[in-house]
């Protein structure tokens, strides 16, 4: 069992017109920078994938990443709980001017609707949202005189994700508060993409120290120092680098 | 209006009533303040969305760590005794009744404890964050908030305008101008400042005040 | 903030007659041997608690640990999947002789029922026991096209846990398999009683290793030298042991 | 009724239809011998209930842990790679699809795929563990079995008179006569022993056998 590969080129390679892509991270941290600017990258080269449906807690910030993928118009609609960063132009523009769907959901419920996909449990009931905008149109129930919001699980066609260590059965280990959607979204896509920064051997992990077992995963490429966005930002940084 | 408590001076009351020991989640941006005015000898341990019990005080400036960060995205520290873990352990936290208490700002709030903080209206790009779990999951709900908007009108209302974020969630506010609790869907006055009269409160409020006992003097230290 | 306890016996004063007792475990391996024999020396010192219901994966095996509760005429109802082992002798005559109550619950469903218990989730649906016995009585919901199972969220007024590491501020570690059920019953009690094996300074335990953070914790117990259920029951252990 | 498989072949015969690198629950009991026939280069990854990924053989006598034990209570090792979780996470690999095949042992099983394992009627302590999950979970859920019960009569019906386990959820029967398919709701014949005829083997099967294909000689060595 390998379920390394060897290129960001090669681990994208699967993901096609219409797919649902999970991204992990909570603004840039845990988001796989490489991994996103992979699929830009075979966008430009090919003109493909479009119409993607991404979920994300956020929709960018800057032009890099998450950002970059939606200027580049191959997202058709997101998912998240908090569209707003300190530099949200690139959604903002698109939101308003009606060339992106939006689908704005509780980051709890977020969280836990990712959760539900990976385990199987197709409606939960939460507090949340009960008598609000967000709850218009979902079914209610009562459970001990208290009201509740019946909510469906999500799923994606591939998620991206950002872990630590990972070995080569899909073992992985996050960084800090870069863990946050990450381990949820690797259990709840059919094809989970992973980069790491570093392969180690299975065994090198302590099996008490796996945040997320191999079985919620299918693909691990090594990015040795991988960016983080917000130094992107800082430094005002646009990918697709602009040509001339 | 003369006189109002700055900012600073709101989060450090609301700072007073955190025991210590508990477990507090501070909604991103001005509730982020309470956690600088513990009185001495006290010490919460501080709850943020995206995976940290037990984060600290800002690092320098220049020695930050991008992947530890609170949930306003600001990078922070560890205390000893931190955790990390995902998003979904971390709504468990929240939505499970773990937290004693989650203090939040708000555009408005009823008198029956509705908040609205997360959308001004139709315009714009809506964002809604982790509030509406935290209004339902908190033992105790508390709001921090200017008594009024930037223009004068109410905040506490006999009913929100405003899209809800949660409905009969709050049971303590803390305004520029008096600490106010939510009683069987009223407001009952419980401080305010020493300088303004009750008539003059209730004029900036919109719903009717009751007391069911002595209203104490709102006094807080220059900040 | 200091969760320590200083005996078994004060971390099990609490616990009333009639009250929902959680304890950890699966069969013995990450069995709360130690806190379970301080309730029981309790109930023969004051005849309190009793009446209990209690949740755990088994009924106990032997003569020590939750088989000795039972034993006691302590326990009133058993949620369980699985009241089998090698030596079942004390909860089967009492099931049998009708004097202890039985609510069998698949093995997924119950350990999803109490994480559902301290993720504020009151119900969700799953397709574990569609059209057989234990879904009788329970709301059928069909999302897409597939028949599913209303199941409730499980709470309880204590959880008895055993772990490995654990410091003041209620953070624990387990060791390996004994992780089991443990750490869902801290988040899904009133009051959490855990006993480890070592009390740590905040901040020994590794962040990235801590499994239950301590907001589920409200007492924590040193036990340095935990007994394993299958060693006593090898040696045909019993509990309390006899007089005479 | 002369020649059957044993136990031990019946295992075999199952273990030569499991992917290498595919994960895999294994019923306690009978089922947990598969384990031991794994066709050369390949190897499976073992899901044990109780939180454990990619647990290994027993180990020796007197050196076992018994923190380390499978769903059956056994002492097991682990292999490089291994990982603990939690019930809750265990089950989310259970029910959410994750796991490849789980293999269970069956006291009935229906032409429809409907299987009963877990209980012999109303007597006695009724024990579930995790069946249930199990057969709603695995993405291949196939069956060991003898043929017949311990009385000779039929295990393989067109209804199930025991409690369910699952509906309509076997795809694959392993039996010490046969290997039988359930296709649309029919039982389908894909092997059985050489020396046994159709007639002969119908004559012991509740339910009728169907072929969609040449049957295959169901060949396993001696164990």
């Amino acid at each position: 069992m390998d379920k390394t590969v060897s290129s960001l080129t090669e681990a994208v390679a699967g993901i096609g017109d219409g797919a649902s892509v999970m991204i992990g991270g909570f603004g840039g941290s845990g988001a796989p920078i490489e991994l996103i600017h992979a699929l830009i990258d075979r966008f430009v080269a090919t003109g493909h994938p479009t119409g993607l449906t991404v979920i994300n807690n956020n929709a960018g910030n800057g032009h890099v990443g998450l950002a970059a993928l939606i200027e580049t118009g191959m997202v058709k609609k997101l998912i998240c709980s908090f569209p707003r960063s300190a530099d949200p132009v690139v959604f903002t523009e698109l939101y308003l001017a009606g060339k992106i769907e939006l689908e704005l959901v509780p980051q709890g419920t977020l969280a836990e609707r990712i959760r539900a996909g990976g385990a199987g449990i197709p409606a939960f009931y939460t507090p949340t949202g009960f008598g609000t905008l967000l709850a218009e149109g979902k079914k209610i129930e009562d459970f001990d005189g208290r009201s509740y919001v019946q909510e469906r699980w999500l799923k994606a066609d591939f998620a991206l994700v950002k872990a630590d260590l990972g070995d080569s059965h899909g073992n992985l280990t996050y960084n800090k508060a870069a863990r946050n959607f990450n381990p949820l979204m690797c259990t709840a896509a059919a094809t989970t993409i992973v980069q790491v920064s570093e392969i180690v051997h299975p065994g090198a992990i302590d099996p008490e120290h796996i945040i997320t077992p191999g079985i919620f995963v299918q693909a691990v490429v090594q990015v040795a120092n991988p960016q983080q966005e917000e130094v992107l930002n800082r430094a005002k940084a646009v990918y697709p680098e602009v040509a001339q | 209006m003369t006189h109002k408590l700055t900012n600073a001076q709101i989060a450090w009351r609301a700072a007073q009533d955190i025991q210590d020991g508990a477990y507090v989640n501070l909604g991103i941006g001005f509730p982020e303040m309470v956690a600088q005015y513990q009185p001495p000898g006290r010490q919460a341990i501080f709850h943020t969305e995206n995976g940290i019990l037990d984060f600290g005080e800002s690092p320098a400036k220049g020695s930050e760590d991008w992947d530890l960060i609170n949930a306003g995205k600001k990078a922070v520290t560890l205390n000893p005794g931190a955790a990390f873990f995902h998003h979904a352990d971390s709504f468990a936290m929240v939505r499970g009744g773990h937290l004693d208490v989650a203090i939040l700002g708000a555009y408005q709030v009823a008198q029956n404890g509705d908040l609205a903080n997360w959308s001004t209206g139709p315009k714009g790009v809506p964002a809604v964050g982790g509030a509406m779990d935290l209004v339902h999951g908190a033992k105790r709900v508390a709001v921090i908030t200017d008594h009024v908007t930037k223009d004068g009108k109410p905040k506490l209302l006999e009913s929100c305008t405003l899209p809800l974020t949660g409905v009969g969630c709050v049971t303590r506010i803390y305004t520029s101008l008096a600490v106010i609790d939510i009683v069987e869907k009223c407001f009952m006055l419980k401080e305010k400042l020493p300088t303004l009269s009750l008539a003059d409160l209730q004029a900036v409020t919109g719903a009717r005040l009751f007391t069911n006992g002595p209203v104490a003097d709102l006094i807080v230290p220059e900040l």
